[in-house]
């Protein structure tokens, strides 16, 4: 099959799909030629510990899927260890995805850390949304 | 698969008709000669290759000489236009086509342009995906040695002006080759009456089997061998003959020409309700291609801010198999050019559910077009 | 055809057995999704292409990603000579082969010499039909990129030194193609241990479909797009897979693999006692190609003052069905290349009554080689 | 089928195969190369008509047809009418042959006119047999 039954249940019921009004940190990346666009939102504490995150993503099934696999993996953990995600550490969650669709996992890996920044940014005085819609797989 | 599943991609590839599969059988195992051995046996199967050709040619008004089977529809895409390049290189190195054609045409045309100093003028459609004779005629040069423009889209089902387009071709004595995979079956053919000079089929998109398709040369048009080796398909094709493959393919086209009027009409109205029903229930939805100039088994629509392969995902969640986009390339990351090529943006996803059927097989039976369009619409939502 | 009749022309082309058979008829009619569409549909089309190709790589020790599926012996032929030709112009223009090979292999060669300023040497074979490693270590040099010797020959049966010439290949460098058309399923065949970097087969000669073959291409092999289009085959063949000849050739291989060793024999033991019953019956009867290195399905003979098409429509009407030269070539006049290459004079007929079977079609059982013998010797006769 | 039903009834039953002895004249086309030779014999009366006629035939199912129907067509003719044998007339008596398959009604013409040759060399003191060695089809 095209997808894992892991994907495809990330798929089917995404976790932590929406938005968060008062987050702390935005980012969004990919972008509308390439076909696929995530936004992330957290929630920081003040012991640098992301208590909540949502997204809304525009895309393909394993757009999705790894959105919702990647929030699952980053809740309850501290900034630091959010930093370290990987997309395979992603693709590995999913029990693996098609090579066209690796790509996937790398923007939500990125989509993380836009969110993240986000946050640094807005710490320091900044506010909006961290856009980075250059593509991971794509020329265009 | 537990649930009953609703077929709706016939566009990408149709299941072989009962009829057709039992006219195969006696060729895997009995009859199944190599029709070029002496013997009975090989004669035999000589015999029976020679009826399904002179089935091919009459579905399409063509002589049984004039027709080459090949592996499919790409090989004879790639056929024609690297043939056609290569035999015709004196008179010049101008290719015509337009921007909306299958990658069968538009990559071996750019491996012409790479590759054999070719140029290639693609001609860009309007909003409907058509183009019409008069651009064809304004892009001839003294060097253009073909015009090859597809008879229907595969994806948004567009029927493009062939009859006239041939007129323009016979005109300035350039050859005129049309890409008919998707037309072959669903709506008349006639490379006479049409001044068509090469045309590719492929079996499996008339409940034909697949890995069989043929091109259709006009005598006189000059191709070169494309496999060398035996002397099968007149010294053009060599190989051993796909012996059930010829045989399926002559006995479905026979089904689908002596059909065609009234299973056209059962699955256009059908279409029609079904589209009727989608637009009803959600909004934002529109149809993409032309309303009057369409294959009567093709529905393409766009719905706004949805995407199309996770559309697709949840469709299939739900037992109805569309498509977006052409089959070839589901795996891949680009957007359609056919539907960037009509002016829309890509996160207007567009499913194919247009289907084809002569109410025999599961798919039309199966499909209750309220009840679709419903579950259709149900499911856009979700996403 | 009323009588009983014998088939001995498995070299030109088998049935297919009622398990491939089987195995290939749901994806004709239930299974029949288009290996690229997203839906479930397609994607238990794609799976089933996955275990096929599965099953070809295991057959030659080969990996699943350099297997290549084609339309037959003869694309993959073509497809490599023609593939190398061109993706290692800058390295060299100079390749070496036989004179015996099939004709997809000594046409492409001439074409290659005539279009695309490629150097052919055809090795002599000695009068059993062998070359040496010898004689292509001889024969390379600095500008050779292609060395492509047959397996084993469809006419008189004899196998190559294969591995030598692959090792003599590997050491100097050069690319090693091998038309294993005939081997592939009759002989073991390991293209890791034989050094094969190219190698070609096709189904319809191992009891698999026809219009269906193979193309091994060693990784890290460059061989460009035969056919473009769709991303099918990896990019190297656009088009609809031919989903049921896909499964057909997979499961085939996969039982003529299995039962290669104890049918092999069985059948020799059979060939030879027919072979000493037509020496004994008929006077000037020779047998033609090697007696030690041979194909166990083949046996090759000629008849002094009898000509070919002669005795085999003789026998043919006595209910035998057999071949001379080879099938693709039965229409034309010349006499065989392969017989030629040999030393034969055109004069000593050479009817191919070898046969392959596995026990469980009709040739074999019904086949009495002391009855057989006699017949064709009656048949000699009245000539 | 490869041949007509007319074909094959003369490759299996020949009509007027074997040699004439005393024979007034023989003409043999055709060569082993090309896979064909046929040897016409033919036995001429005072009134230059043709009493009897005889072939052999090394050949493919359709040389020895065509070699059994042209004998058939100019027994008893006189040889101004069997000048006029063409191998179209043996072609058409046959029910047709395949293409590849027509140069052997020429070399039956040919071997027809190449013994009647040979009979005007006799009558004019000549001898032996009167060979025609080209191929009608091959460049052999
Ligand atoms: C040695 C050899 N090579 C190539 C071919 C061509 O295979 P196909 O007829 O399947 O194209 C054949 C048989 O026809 C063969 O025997
Ligand atoms: C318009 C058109 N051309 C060419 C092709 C290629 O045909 P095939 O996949 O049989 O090679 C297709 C379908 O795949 C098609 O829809």
């Amino acid at each position: 099959m095209l997808y894992s039954e892991r994907v495809m249940d990330h798929f089917e019921h995404p976790r932590n799909a929406g938005e968060i009004e008062d987050a702390d940190g935005v980012g969004q990346v990919g972008n509308a030629k390439c076909g696929d666009i995530m936004r992330m939102y957290i929630k920081v504490d003040e012991n640098e510990n992301i208590t909540d995150v949502k997204f809304k993503t525009f895309g393909c099934g394993a757009a999705i899927a790894t959105s919702s696999m990647a929030t699952e993996l980053i809740k309850g953990k501290s900034i630091k260890e959010a930093l370290k995600l990987t997309n395979s550490a992603v693709v590995e969650a999913l029990e693996g995805l098609p090579p066209v669709k690796i790509h996937c996992s790398v923007l939500a890996e990125e989509a993380i850390k836009a969110a993240i920044d986000n946050y640094y940014q807005r710490k320091n005085g900044g506010e909006g949304v961290t856009v980075n819609d250059a593509c991971a797989a794509c020329e265009h | 698969m537990s649930k009953r599943r609703i077929y709706m991609d016939h566009a990408a590839t149709t299941y072989v008709k009962p009829a057709v599969l039992e006219a195969m059988l006696p060729y895997f195992t009995e009859n199944f000669g190599n029709p070029s051995s002496i013997h009975t046996t090989g004669q035999l199967a000589r015999s029976a290759v020679d009826r399904a050709r002179e089935q091919v040619a009459a579905a399409i008004n063509a002589l049984p000489q004039e027709i080459f089977f090949t592996g499919g529809g790409s090989e004879s895409d790639n056929t024609a236009l690297k043939g056609i390049a290569e035999a015709y290189a004196k008179k010049g190195n101008h290719i015509i086509t337009t921007n909306i054609e299958h990658h069968a045409i538009l990559h071996t045309c750019e491996w012409l342009e790479k590759n054999r100093g070719i140029s290639v003028t693609y001609l860009d459609v309007d909003d409907k995906g058509r183009v019409t004779a008069e651009q064809v005629e304004a892009a001839i040069r003294p060097e253009t040695i073909l015009v090859s423009i597809m008879f229907a889209n595969n994806e948004i089902g567009t029927i493009e002006p062939i009859a006239e387009i041939g007129a323009v071709c016979r005109k300035h004595g350039v050859l005129f080759h049309t890409d008919a995979v998707q037309a072959v079956g669903a709506v008349p053919v006639d490379v006479v009456a049409m001044n068509i000079d090469l045309l590719s089929m492929s079996a499996h998109k008339f409940y034909g089997p697949k890995g069989i398709g043929a091109l259709y040369v006009k005598k006189g048009v000059r191709v070169p061998t494309f496999i060398h080796g035996g002397a099968q398909e007149r010294g053009k094709r060599a190989g051993t003959e796909n012996l059930p493959g010829i045989i399926g393919m002559g006995k479905a086209i026979e089904l689908a020409v002596a059909n065609m009027e009234e299973s056209s009409k059962r699955v256009a109205a059908l279409r029609d309700r079904l589209l009727k029903g989608i637009l009803e229930t959600i909004p934002d939805s529109r149809v993409n291609g032309d309303t009057e100039h369409r294959l009567p088994n093709n529905l393409n629509m766009c719905f706004r801010y949805i995407e199309g392969e996770a559309l697709l995902l949840r469709l299939d969640l739900a037992g109805i198999e569309g498509s977006s986009g052409s089959a070839c390339t589901s795996g891949s990351l680009d957007p359609s050019h056919v539907l960037l090529a009509i002016g829309l943006r890509p996160w207007f996803a567009a499913p194919n559910l247009g289907r084809r059927d002569d109410g025999r097989g599961r798919g039309l039976r199966a499909c209750d077009p309220a009840r679709n369009s419903e579950n259709i619409a149900r499911n856009v939502a979700n996403i």
